[in-house]
């Protein structure tokens, strides 16, 4: 199929565009609220990378969990707050520069050891009903990680009630 | 897995053309005479007191937060809910303590009045 | 969409084979798809005006066109023809932004709905989860255009509406969970084809109510349109826009009612079959237009009860709209949940695929005894709330009595 | 063969990673700080998906540690985002130089 492969490969850009557009956006933006609109583009970008990988779970996963609640309760706690469109001070603090340096550091750390490695890839396909081994993992193998996230998301349930609450008397049920 | 997902992206690109197709027929047709009070912001005709900066409740943020939680619990709970004829049957029983345990964090909000909008 | 890619290929154009026909017949479908959902516009809103002029015995529109019919259209020109105000303190790329993503997040829901047998979108294996994340998007549209337009009354409509749809996501998500239990997929196609013995409206009623009411709640209608309580906070968080980027708004709204009819008519009353005729078994043609005629009447009976409730139901206080959806929805639907998944396991068969599965205890019964155990669950758990919220109301009515009777004494005889 | 090599995932990840480490370390808002971290969780999570599609696809493991991510991503926005809002509340501030209350 000669038509598949470039096709494949000038998604796999337009999402690169989106992910690495939107993240240098969301670090380089002073307005903290376009900064959060950004780094809607840029998990966008990132759903999209799953898609190619045939996680579609996970992309679908990406948009509901990122998109629909983590962004939303970012854009809420900048709404709390921020005094609207005043990108009053700098966002920028003093060590912006000595963080560039350490970010570029890294990158090209890590590029190296990326390319001096050889992957042991194969090219098998992908298991073709991932939901339901999903489900069977979490209940079966992997029973004791899943509770776990049950424990975490408890806790940060109710610590994250606790610290956000204003004081109110307590309620009957 | 991309051929399951191009209609998707087809008509995300579509899509994405209405509107700013739309906009560019309304940019043509319509009148443009701006001036600076249409251009105010519209209280009923009062004057604006400061910026838009309202007094946000935090009632807002803690329904987010549960929102978040029930959000990622569903995630784990739809690949259960599609195993669910193929799991043996204790497994039925750690999945309601994986849901008791976020009740649990509900229940928690509301005792304290989280739940509460006032 | 498989019989136009093979009629495609079979035209023996040349550079025109499979891959290639494929991306052309979605390009022809999608192109569908995003010129006819806005387009309902103009039928759904002259529908709607009968029906509540019907309601409040009124004619409705009846003067441009034949039965008023072109006055969608004259709206529709109007809305184009109108000046667009941008406020001087916007955030103008943002705010030109949201009512185009408005329009998107909810015309992306169609391509998942399967509307003639064998005939889908993207059949994806996630297609429900598909639906709620793409929701998302227009949650991310109201924030965006609160935000962005700088006024107090937009940013106090956008919290309000986005705190309802937040809670209101949560039953419809868990009824979504239960739907996907009982078909055993999360694709739209298969969750069809599992109704082909029973609608699951009718083993689940309960479920359905749940999910047709916090539906209800996420299109932003009444009685749940806190977005348009002028009275309080003038048009909420899209004050500040007018003329056609007001209509994009309005255009989003009613898509998202008309996908939400069409969700409730696939997930609950069997998409597009027939009850007692199995339409596959008709050649091609007539079964789409079968199927079609089958899905389109269901999707209609929605929207009419949608309009019903508009031209009835008075408005909900917003604290309780927020008791109603994390009092009584969230603990509802997390009931039902665990019942519906104890039911679904005990009466599942045994293996039929290449896991090795022990057979639920009351398999023997099959089908017919887990559709009767699931109204049996469901009914119970009605039951159950009803009686528990009739306790609560009579105790919080003592409690008001007594509290009412320590401040008065009784007056003597 | 697939039709991107493994390496291009790894570089996009790298850069995705240390764009968030960026972010993270140079801004004063703790709010744009945790931005920077959920880039970071997101370019840890494009690896894992990554190797798993290229070096074990017959499993589901890189899946379920992505979402064991994704969920730790969640709880710590939720906790931190209450904290930056407990702490505004006190302060007016959200710069994180100000938060000096355990020095004095």
């Amino acid at each position: 199929m000669p038509f598949e492969i470039p096709f494949v490969q000038i998604v796999w850009w337009a999402m690169t565009a989106c992910a690495i557009g939107g993240a240098i956006g969301v670090v380089s933006s002073n307005n903290l609220f376009h900064s959060a609109l950004f780094l809607v583009l840029s998990l966008f970008g990132v759903a999209g990378y799953y898609v190619l990988l045939s996680a579609g779970f996970l992309a679908v996963v990406q948009l509901m969990v990122y998109i629909g609640a983590i962004v939303i309760l970012v854009l809420f706690a900048i709404m709390f707050s921020r005094r609207m469109m005043k990108p009053t001070e700098d966002e920028m603090n003093r060590q912006w520069l000595v963080s560039v340096i350490v970010a570029a550091a890294l990158f090209s750390w890590l590029i190296v050891v990326v390319n001096s490695v050889s992957w042991p890839v194969t090219s098998a396909a992908p298991t073709a009903d991932t939901v339901l081994q999903l489900g069977l993992a979490f209940l079966g193998s992997y029973l004791i990680p899943f509770l776990v996230v049950g424990v975490l998301l408890s806790a940060a349930l109710i610590g994250a009630i606790f610290l956000a609450r204003e004081k109110v008397e307590a309620e009957e049920i | 897995m991309l051929q399951e997902f191009e209609f998707v992206g087809v008509l995300s690109a579509i899509t994405l053309t209405i509107p700013i197709v739309t906009l560019l027929i309304a940019w043509a047709l319509r009148p443009k005479k701006p001036n600076p009070a249409k251009q105010t912001t519209y209280e009923s005709g009062m004057e604006t007191i400061g910026d838009a900066w309202v007094q946000f409740k935090a009632q807002y943020y803690i329904y987010a937060i549960i929102y978040v939680v029930f959000d990622v619990e569903a995630i784990f709970l739809f690949p259960f809910a599609v195993a669910l004829r193929q799991l043996p049957l204790y497994a039925l029983v750690w999945a309601v303590v994986f849901i008791v345990l976020l009740v649990d964090g509900l229940l928690y909000g509301w005792r304290k009045g989280a739940l509460r909008w006032n | 969409m498989d019989w136009l890619v093979d009629w495609i290929a079979s035209l023996q154009i040349p550079y025109l084979t499979e891959p290639e026909a494929r991306f052309l017949s979605h390009l022809i479908f999608a192109s569908i798809i995003a010129v006819a959902a806005p387009g309902m516009l103009i039928i759904l809103t002259w529908l709607e005006r009968k029906i509540i002029g019907r309601i409040q015995n009124r004619i409705g529109p009846n003067r441009a066109g034949p039965f008023g019919l072109f006055q969608a259209i004259a709206d529709m020109i109007k809305m184009f023809t109108k000046e667009d105000i941008t406020p001087a303190n916007a955030d103008r790329v943002v705010y030109n932004i949201a009512p185009g993503l408005a329009v998107i997040s909810s015309i992306l829901v169609f391509a998942v709905i399967p509307f003639v047998p064998g005939f889908i979108g993207a059949d994806l294996s996630v297609g429900i989860l598909y639906v709620v994340a793409v929701g998302g998007f227009g949650t991310l549209a109201i924030l965006m255009a609160g935000w962005s337009s700088n006024n107090k009354y937009a940013l106090l409509g956008a919290f309000r509406v986005v705190a309802m749809l937040l809670t209101y996501e949560i039953p419809m998500v868990m009824a979504l969970i239960i739907v996907t239990m009982v078909a055993g997929s999360m694709s739209m196609a298969q969750i069809v084809e599992a109704q082909s013995s029973m609608w699951y409206i009718f083993t689940m009623p309960l479920v359905f109510l749940i999910f047709f009411l916090a539906g209800v709640a996420e299109t932003g209608r009444s009685p749940f349109d806190l977005i348009e309580a002028e009275s309080e906070i003038i048009a909420g968080f899209h004050t500040e826009y007018s003329g056609i980027k007001f209509g994009m708004f309005m255009i989003g709204e009613y898509v998202h009612m008309l996908a939400l009819a069409f969700l409730s008519a696939v997930l609950f009353l069997g998409g597009w079959q027939i009850p007692f005729i199995d339409i596959t078994q008709f050649p091609g043609l007539v079964s789409a237009i079968l199927g079609f005629l089958s899905i389109s009447l269901k999707t209609f009976l929605f929207v009419f009860i949608m309009m019903w409730f508009r031209g009835t139901l008075p408005r909900f206080r917003i604290d309780h709209l927020q008791n109603i959806g994390w009092k009584f929805l969230v603990p509802l639907s997390l009931v039902l949940l665990v019942a519906v998944a104890f039911v679904v396991r005990l009466f599942a068969p045994g293996s039929s695929s290449a896991v090795p599965v022990v057979p639920g205890a009351l398999s023997a019964l099959g089908a017919p005894g887990e559709a009767v155990a699931l109204l049996a669950a469901n009914l119970l758990v009605l039951a159950g709330t009803v009686s528990f919220v009739s306790r609560m109301a009579r105790r919080s009515k003592n409690r008001q009595l007594r509290a009412v009777a320590a401040v008065e004494p009784v007056p003597a005889k | 063969m697939l039709p991107i090599p493994l390496s291009w995932w790894l570089t996009v990840s790298a850069a995705l990673f240390s764009i968030g480490v960026f972010g993270a370390l140079s801004r004063r808002n703790a709010i744009g700080i945790l931005m920077g971290i959920e880039l970071v969780l997101n370019a840890v999570n494009v690896n894992l998906v990554a190797f798993w599609r290229y070096v074990i696809p017959a499993n589901v493991e890189g899946q379920i540690f992505a979402l064991i991510v994704i969920s730790v991503a969640a709880a710590e926005a939720a906790v931190g985002l209450a904290i930056v809002i407990a702490v505004y509340r006190r302060r007016h501030s959200a710069a994180v130089e100000e938060l000096d209350i355990l020095k004095h």
